[in-house]
């Protein structure tokens, strides 16, 4: 379940969105708690997705690379998205990497090698789409090394700490 | 009739004429330059010539014509659709030209001299001066001074709107007349300017005159072309909605009259502002086909392309004024690649889907098609939409449905501020002027319901993105490494 | 007016609907089946309902509009337009159906029946007979004999063509009644069919009504359908061009007369046959919108379904038959999936790309967009073009350069026969009826530069396959292997 | 130079294709011997070649996955197409490694492992597209090995047969 903050319009809805799987065209996404049924179209390599409905209404959307906006039918709108579940990622599989969750720029390092850290401590901001996304520290231990520097562009995935317990 | 037709101009109005001359059985020639080598002309013409020239340049098209041998070129509206000295060398190469006589052109094209003369024959027209030396900033406050402001400074040559400026004070003359010249420098090659005494508030209204070579001379009704951003035209619409029912007999014999004193020939448009009392001022005569042309075809059914290029051969009129039936009206509007969220800049770019509405009483014009490029280096023009309906409540309903069916990713358009202005009051009831302010028409805020679907789609955007394309399962959902089970919800 | 219109049928016409209530500002809700997601009815819709029904399906259908709240029902020309059990459950469930009154309905439903009253009633009519039994052999035979062949065999329901058979001799009549009976059941559910005396040479042309609640009741002028193949029409247009100003003006009166006498409620198209000296004879009536009602569109400006939704809320029509104005001509052909090089079989599939075509005077009426689904379980029908012109001659030239215009990738469509049957001579001249045999008219084979770059355009593709897809390079070429640089030629 | 004999309307034209490359949009074909200006787009990924121009007439084309048929916007053609490099095809290094020109179906064998064989003798048939092609010995030799049977598919570049000088 990814959880997101959406804001447009001058109001913010917090989004959650299960995993997606290429086969399932109809599922349940939770807006502020509440169940909305979305279905798309199953959709071939070439194209994004451009088509859905909403609770039944069908809403013909369109978006820049960056997620700055997102137009429908009947309009534009500017929107800002905040990726909840970045701010305090682990790796599920329990190990001391600590991965980007999004591709982007690293704003900023508070740990140093070598640094005993607690779970939940930050340990760096990984800035995309506009957000200063915070990872913390999967588990407690020792910062065994880092893999990265400030202004460093980084991959999805790309390993950008690792934390001995 | 003429064998092959060179369309010297690309994009929407390239697309235009090529369509009539296929339905007249004339062959029909493009130039492209090869970023444009997928758009609509390069596709539909019999011929396609790679071009590395400017439209602007008469002595390459008239090269390009004679090495494919056409025997008449079509200018569109662009540039060289009103120099005289062009159509001299294309008559001299045996080329027919689809306009005007050059002599005609030659008469109405200072506009200063023009005004003088319609206003010495006893017709209304704005008040207007020409500087005695362009570029003395003195002399130009005076003239101004003398007009009394608020006053409108003008390029001297060409029709385009972006060569018109507004100034209510000396400070603000000087600016205009600055940017004025620059612009007529870049545009027409020359620096020239008058000034207009302007009329505010006012309407703009067009009447499309067709002449023959044979005496026959008709009109086929008015345009209203007010509703402006940044001087450019945005929505059209036909018949205007600013005239009564007597104020616009007067107002077309009167276009009439004008056009058999001036000598119109082909296809013209003669334009006028129409004050809040409904006096109308005659400003100036645009000798071509102009961009909302598709208005006055959708409410009378005449091919005004068609009939330029009879005229052009030397046929009679297809029809006499008696037989021009108008029926409804017909609402247009211009989609720009621009940006909404950076200030309209010019988008170029890219199209990526092309998507076009379907149904009744809908006209499309454009260059573009799915995978087409929109260069940087011409105007930001994409398409003309143009619907039509029995009333201009219905016209008005269809094209607000056309524009919402209507689909062009890739490059951002100016879709959702033309959206927003058919949504404006002023609008909407038909009681606009050049002077009407537009708010921003925000998306219809109250359905909460609307925006929460907004936020889904920007939500399954973002857990789509990085995918290969198309794929909407982001391998970080998949791979479960950035969540643990035990703390999703539920 | 009504507040939510449910669509009750799919493709093309649905999406026609959808466009006049959305101009109307009634809110619409569409149905679907998984495979037509893409379909545009489904986008364009305000609400889209997963449906695994049928539309044929009156109980389902009505389910559908009570679950999303629907008060009105539009049935397109399906099966449920002309039953009137469905719309006395739709009125008893308080939900307005658009169209006739169940009454109308019942009164026109039994061809032979009413065929019996008109002609009672001193018109002309086709000759026809209801054999004693269906199913028995002997008395059709009898039947056919009374008549005198040449006779057409017609299912007593419903209206469309696969229904009628002619048959020339008792062996063919056989054959004729096998099928027809087959497919009157596969239809209809019912077995019923009845016999015409052939009319040969005919024209197939209808008249276009529309009545109100108030007594009001116009005719909209005619339309040919004499253009077909097995049975199906292909290509129609208005004004009928087998009809002399007089003979027109015969008809259309007889038409309204008609009409009155069977009580006509809402939009219906009355048919007739005219034989090759001119003479008409009434054949059926169709009392719904029809497939071709866009042709009428173009040449009155008048929007049929927004009158029908209009009559059926209980408005008076918007216009008297003394404004009805007629301009132009107007061409319509009807795009098929189809396969053109396996006898016109229908081949369903996933469409590719959709490019349709632009300019003045055109109307595209479709459901389908890039990357939709042609399903294989409904008619082939994916699209009708329609042109319009000052004259037939403009009308027909437009639609051949748009026909030229449309692309439709990724399932094979009738487009080259329709082409083929644009050359056709006796269609170019306007000189045909239903027994014109049309030749394949081959693609300007005269032009050998034409042909020779279409076997380049093969010789590319064949070259560019089984490459990644879009690459022209196939590897092979790239690798060097099969060729010898000795070998090439200069 | 892709050599192909391309039959439709009842007339045959030997065309010659150079080597394609993906950046370059103008070249020359051989129609019957005779040059021809030919202009295609530049394509990313996504789309097959469905516009070009010849002699600077535009086409706009759509074929079946088969080549069965071409149309343009003036109709639609059935066509006939004979590869005829693979009928002779030699491996340009002068090795004698016989390898598959196009996919296809391998419709008959006319040698045998161990059988001595003159360049240019038929070696087999692949059946591909409609046609048949024969293909021969690139040299003189014996005939090492073959690695298809008859009815076997094979892949483009697949090795069928090697032959010893």
């Amino acid at each position: 379940m990814a959880k997101l903050s959406v804001t447009l319009e001058g109001r913010s809805y917090t989004v959650e969105v299960p995993p997606l799987q290429a086969d399932v065209t109809a599922f349940t996404v939770l807006v502020d708690g509440q169940p909305v049924q979305v279905t798309v179209d199953r959709l071939d390599g070439a194209q994004a997705l451009d088509f859905l409905t909403v609770d039944g209404r069908p809403y013909r959307i369109d978006s820049d690379r960056d997620l700055r906006w997102i137009s429908t039918q009947r309009g534009l709108h500017p929107v800002e998205l905040r990726d909840l579940e970045a701010i305090t990622t682990r790796p599920a599989t329990g190990d001391g990497r600590v991965k980007a969750p999004i591709p982007g720029l690293i704003a900023s390092i508070a740990v140093a090698v070598g640094q005993p850290v607690e779970v939940g401590q930050p340990l760096l901001i990984l800035e995309a789409m506009k957000m200063q996304n915070e990872l913390r520290a999967p588990l407690s231990g020792t910062v065994r090394s880092l893999h990265v520097e400030v202004g460093q562009v980084v991959a999805r995935a790309q390993v950008l700490a690792e934390i001995e317990a | 009739m003429f064998k092959k037709m060179l369309i010297a101009n690309r994009g929407e109005i390239a697309v235009r004429v090529i369509q009539t001359c296929r339905e007249m059985g004339i062959a029909t020639a493009a130039l492209y330059a090869p970023q444009e080598a997928r758009s609509l002309h390069v596709a539909y013409a019999d011929e396609a010539i790679p071009f590395s020239g400017s439209f602007s340049d008469p002595a390459a098209i008239l090269a390009a014509a004679q090495a494919c041998g056409a025997d008449a070129i079509h200018p569109g509206y662009g540039f060289l659709a009103e120099e005289s000295d062009f159509i001299r060398v294309c008559t001299a190469a045996g080329i027919a030209f689809i306009g005007p006589s050059a002599d005609l052109l030659d008469r109405v094209h200072d506009k200063v001299e023009t005004l003088a003369f319609v206003r010495a024959n006893g017709f209304r027209t704005v008040e207007s001066l020409r500087p005695a030396f362009d570029e003395d900033a003195e002399s130009i406050a005076e003239s101004a001074a003398q007009l009394g402001y608020p006053v409108v400074v003008k390029s001297c040559y060409g029709g385009r709107g972006p060569g018109e400026r507004l100034a209510r004070d000396p400070e603000r003359l000087r600016e205009a007349v600055r940017s004025a010249l620059a612009e007529s420098r870049a545009v027409f090659g020359k620096e020239a300017i008058y000034l207009e005494k302007a009329i505010l508030p006012a309407n703009q209204v067009g009447v499309q005159i067709l002449a023959d070579r044979h005496g026959n001379l008709i009109h086929l009704g008015d345009r209203e072309g007010s509703l402006q951003h940044n001087n450019g035209k945005l929505i059209e619409e036909a018949p205007a909605p600013c005239l009564s029912p007597e104020g616009r007999a007067e107002l077309l014999d009167s276009a009439l009259a004008l056009a058999r004193l001036l000598g119109l020939e082909n296809a013209a448009t003669l334009e006028f502002l129409i004050d809040d009392a409904g006096r109308f001022y005659f400003t100036e005569v645009k000798a071509r086909i102009q961009t909302e042309h598709a208005l006055t075809e959708m409410i009378t059914g005449v091919d005004l392309v068609r009939e330029q290029i009879r005229i052009a051969a030397g046929d009679p009129l297809s029809l006499r004024q008696a037989e021009v039936r108008f029926r409804g009206h017909a609402v247009m509007c211009r989609i720009h690649a621009q940006d909404p969220l950076n200030r309209m800049r010019s988008s170029p770019g890219q199209l990526q889907e092309v998507r076009l509405p379907v149904g009744a009483g809908l006209r499309v014009d454009t260059y573009v098609q799915s995978g087409c490029n929109v260069p940087g280096t011409y105007a930001s023009l994409v398409a003309k939409l143009t619907a039509w309906g029995g009333s201009r409540e219905q016209a008005v309903a269809r094209l607000g449905r056309a524009l919402e069916d209507l689909t062009l990713t890739g490059v951002p358009t100016n879709i959702p501020f033309l959206q927003s202005l058919l949504r404006d009051e002023a609008f909407a009831v038909g009681r606009y002027s050049i002077e009407t302010g537009y708010r921003h028409h925000a998306d219809i805020p109250e359905d909460d319901a609307y925006l929460q679907a907004v936020a889904v789609a920007a939500a399954l955007l973002y857990a789509g993105r990085g995918q290969p394309a198309g794929a909407v399962v982001p391998d970080r959902l998949q791979s479960g490494w950035h969540r643990s089970s035990r703390r999703l919800p539920q």
